[in-house]
């Protein structure tokens, strides 16, 4: 793995990409031992604007702590996509939500389409563990933090309640991953 | 060390009316409002009991003065 | 020879620096009267005021006193409040001072009810700037910067203080300077947000603009303007128009900022948690 | 326990919470604001739990009010905030200078003027800190540039506030008070807390603005049984105002002197690859960050860049600036404002080497490559 990961989760307010991110920095720094530092960029309203949540991971000392050139990229907007999409790595890895995101530019090998917010409604009922199910995608498709420190991540970082839809939604990420792989 | 006397006391059997004029400012409250007419102005305007005897020690020249510069009774110390 | 105000305040400030006949000085005595009666002790006494001629009084007694920016004093003196709920804070204001750069926190500190005594030296004009009119100037009367007459509608401060709620609010003037003393006394003995408005003079600035040649002429119409609540009752709507109220209006129990801080402490305990 | 490392992902906001924990806050007063109102948040879940007090008074003047209220009543004070609420706590910033009363105010800064850019970072506010509230007086503002670092100047900022009795500012942006970072937070027993020091003399005895020899006065809290008096006046050793021309002066130089005078204990600053440099890059906050990240692209050029990183801004480095221009042939600041910290440097350095500076206010934090840009851009002149 590169010595610095520069990760941005994006779309919009409301979406939980903030925690998503969160919680990734707290698996990579916390749980893995490694260094991590999340910000985020957000407009002034709570809901419906344009968010992104960034994280880098790194095995030292990070001194820049915001996204260069991006490695992996979550869109779960179209708009978020048009406008990250630009910044990614040529070897950078796109996830977009194909429910939303129809227009996918310079489709590559290391671009993954997957309808993931329909799935969270779908088997979940709810859209909002979309965040989660992204980041068990992410996991599994690029091994960026481990299996173990995801889980423990999540469990402590969302509400006691919600904890166990949480774990599943991950667990449903990491296969959605597999399948991905194997399409590939 | 010689101190300087703070008050000017005035007094008869029954009352004791003690004047500040150092502090004094010459507004004329207790004068005026004196229900018995007990106190007449100075040449500066400050307050004389020159009455004294009509005196009913209801004390509201004390009360009014802004400076606390008139007392009806008062305590009486050493040093000052 | 020692009266009960020697007691109280920091000889070497005196005589005070208010212009001859200044109601101040008869507020500041009818204050220490009523602490005198209370038999408080000084080292537990803190006394805040804002900026202008009334705020001068802090400097004038000998407890733990804060002259502080103008039209804050009672933010500051919440802080003093809520660090240290023992202590008994007196926050003494102007007219301005209090209701014009200083009303968001009269309101607010009324709406907690933290544990303070707001008395407001109400001369109804700016005096130590020169006689500039104040939300408390009435209504046709003359100020510097009014000088075809006040177009301003007034507040009734303790309309206001009672809104906002106050546990005590109370108005005297004064002329009725036993009267003051004996609503200040009350106001400090209460628990919770209390008010004294003292209706006052300013011969410089006021009386000067509004046809009244000295402090003796001010405190008479003082005396005209001001009714008892008795008869203020009686009166016709028309016969209230340019008159005042004085006594006691709010006098009730309601538990204070302070000791519902406690419950909050109480109950973060009991969450536990970081105690850190 | 004690020899496991607490380690904790934390957001700058919540360090912050964390130090002045640490450092033995009792009372916090503030008015929400973006950027910084995590630390409002934070305080109004922790203080009680400890037996301290929030409130969350009705505007920014009440806060810094409360808050100078309470530190007189002898509580360490805490109020936090950002450009908007900082230029309405500035009169009271100055009564408590004059009064020499410790407190600590956070300034998460955003873009301004006004409104601005409430959920973006910026510089804007170094001249402000420096010289917001009217009249001639010292100031002390620290600016972290980590998580970490916030944790550790929070407390810095209480220990210099008590020990020096004049408020400190710590002078976030809205990048790291927003940013989330691992934080080791050190258990109570290994961090240095200093409390502001009492009247040793009885009550009758006591001068509250009388200097001991290190310039500042011990200082009663309110209801110890020490009588005195606060004005925003200027006063004398009683307390009292005064109007003697002789005291005045003696009393407004002394309120320079003494943050002068120890100066060595303010400054803090960090040498990256200073040595042997021909560039040299200054900075503070989050741009210190890219900063360093562009010394390290640089050096991988060959071009003998190095950064002096200021975690004190106020009082500024003049003596360490102006060594470093004797050294190198350029410095470069760069700043998320359009010229406020490149106007000391340029003055500290007294022509002894080009200075030149790097703006940025567009909401986003200045990035490594276009500083290493403006390197090669100055290298050809």
């Amino acid at each position: 793995m590169k010595e610095r990961l520069e990760i941005c989760l994006s779309g919009s307010g409301g979406q939980g990409l903030i925690l998503a991110g969160i919680i990734l920095a707290e698996a990579a720094g916390i749980y893995d031992g490694k260094e991590a530092v999340q910000s985020q960029s957000y407009g002034p309203e709570a809901r419906g604007g344009a968010s992104r949540s960034e994280v880098v991971i790194s095995n030292n000392t990070i001194d820049y702590p915001k996204v260069m050139k991006t490695d992996i990229l979550l869109a779960l907007t179209q708009t978020a996509c048009d406008k990250y999409v630009k910044n990614l790595n040529e070897d950078g890895i796109l996830l977009a939500d194909s429910t939303i995101v129809t227009e996918v530019p310079n489709i590559s090998n290391k671009t993954y389409l997957f309808p993931i917010t329909e799935t969270a409604q779908k088997k979940f009922g709810t859209k909002l563990v979309t965040n989660i199910i992204s980041l068990g995608i992410i996991v599994g498709l690029t091994k960026v933090v481990s299996q173990e420190a995801i889980q423990k991540a999540v469990c402590s970082r969302v509400p006691v309640k919600a904890k166990e839809v949480n774990e599943k939604a991950l667990l449903l990420g990491f296969n959605i991953a597999k399948d991905l792989r194997t399409k590939k | 060390m010689k101190q300087k006397k703070l008050f000017e006391v005035y007094q008869n059997n029954s009352v004791k009316i003690s004047v500040r004029r150092e502090w004094c400012k010459s507004c004329g409250i207790c004068i005026e409002f004196c229900p018995k007419d007990v106190l007449v102005p100075d040449d500066q305007g400050k307050p004389i009991p020159e009455n004294i005897d009509a005196c009913i020690k209801c004390g509201l020249c004390e009360l009014r003065c802004p400076d606390f510069a008139i007392t009806v009774g008062g305590v009486e110390e050493k040093d000052e | 020879m020692k009266t009960i105000i020697d007691n109280y305040i920091r000889k070497e400030m005196f005589p005070n620096i208010w212009c001859p006949g200044c109601g101040n000085g008869i507020v500041l005595g009818a204050i220490i009267r009523a602490i005198d009666e209370l038999k408080w002790d000084k080292n537990e006494i803190v006394a805040v005021s804002g900026i202008g001629c009334s705020s001068r009084i802090t400097g004038y007694v000998d407890f733990c006193t804060m002259n502080t920016t103008h039209g804050r004093a009672l933010p500051f003196a919440t802080g003093i409040k809520m660090a240290k709920p023992d202590l008994k804070v007196i926050v003494v204001m102007g007219d301005g001072d209090c209701s014009a750069i200083g009303g968001n926190h009269f309101i607010h500190a009324a709406r907690r009810n933290i544990d303070l005594t707001a008395i407001i030296i109400n001369n109804m004009i700016y005096g130590m700037t020169g006689g500039q009119y104040s939300p408390l100037t009435p209504t046709g009367k003359f100020g510097s910067t009014a000088p075809y007459g006040n177009i301003d509608q007034t507040f009734d401060l303790a309309e206001l203080a009672t809104a906002a709620g106050a546990s005590y609010v109370a108005r005297g003037t004064v002329y009725n300077a036993r009267q003051s003393s004996s609503l200040i006394k009350k106001a400090l003995d209460k628990k919770g947000f209390s008010v004294v408005e003292i209706i006052s003079d300013c011969p410089i600035s006021y009386g000067k603009m509004n046809k009244m040649k000295s402090p003796v002429d001010m405190l008479k119409w003082i005396k005209d303007i001001t009714v008892s609540k008795k008869v203020w009752e009686a009166l016709s709507e028309e016969e209230k128009e340019g008159k005042l109220v004085t006594g006691e209006f709010v006098n009730i129990d309601r538990m204070d900022y302070s000791e519902k801080y406690k419950g909050i402490i109480k109950k973060a305990q009991e969450m536990g948690g970081n105690k850190q | 326990m004690n020899n496991q490392k607490n380690i904790k992902l934390l957001q700058g906001n919540e360090a912050c919470v964390e130090g002045a924990l640490l450092s033995g806050v009792k009372f916090f007063a503030g008015y929400p604001i973006t950027p910084s109102s995590e630390i409002a948040e934070g305080m109004a879940k922790k203080l009680p739990k400890i037996g301290g007090k929030f409130i969350q008074m009705e505007d920014e003047i009440a806060s810094m009010a409360a808050v100078i209220g309470a530190s007189m009543a002898g509580l360490k004070s805490l109020t936090a905030t950002s450009g908007p609420g900082m230029c309405l706590k500035q009169e009271n910033l100055g009564f408590a200078i004059i009064n020499e009363i410790p407190c600590v105010v956070v300034n998460a800064q955003r873009g301004g003027p006004s409104t601005g850019l409430p959920t973006k970072p910026s510089q804007g506010d170094m001249m402000q800190a420096r010289w917001g509230t009217h009249g001639d007086h010292p100031i002390i503002a620290l600016a972290p540039s980590t998580v970490n670092e916030i944790l550790t100047l929070t407390i810095k900022a209480f220990n210099f506030s008590e020990k020096y009795r004049t408020p400190v500012i710590l002078l976030l942006d809205e990048v790291i008070a927003h940013m989330r970072e691992k934080v080791e937070i050190p258990a109570p027993e290994d961090i240095e807390v200093i409390n502001r020091k009492k009247p040793t003399v009885p009550p009758e005895e006591y001068l509250p603005f009388k200097p001991d020899e290190d310039g500042v006065p011990p200082m009663a809290n309110f209801g110890e049984g020490y009588r005195y008096h606060i004005t925003g006046l200027v006063h004398n050793y009683k307390g009292l105002p005064t109007s003697d021309s002789q005291e005045i002066d003696a009393f407004i130089r002394r309120l320079h002197n003494k943050i002068e005078k120890s100066i060595k204990d303010i400054i803090i600053i960090e040498r990256y690859l200073l040595d042997d440099a021909k560039i040299a890059l200054i900075a503070y906050g989050s741009v210190a960050r890219a900063a360093e990240r562009t010394v390290k692209l640089a050096r991988e050029e060959g071009l003998k860049v190095g950064l002096l990183k200021l975690l004190t801004i106020w009082p500024f480095c003049s003596e360490e600036v102006n060594k470093l221009a004797q050294q190198v042939d350029l410095i470069i600041v760069p700043e998320m404002n359009l010229g406020q910290m490149v106007l000391e440097v340029e003055r500290a350095s007294r022509g002894k080497c080009r200075v030149v500076p790097y703006g940025r206010v567009d909401g986003e934090l200045i990035n490594p490559i276009e500083i290493l840009g403006k390197i090669r851009e100055e290298i050809k002149k």
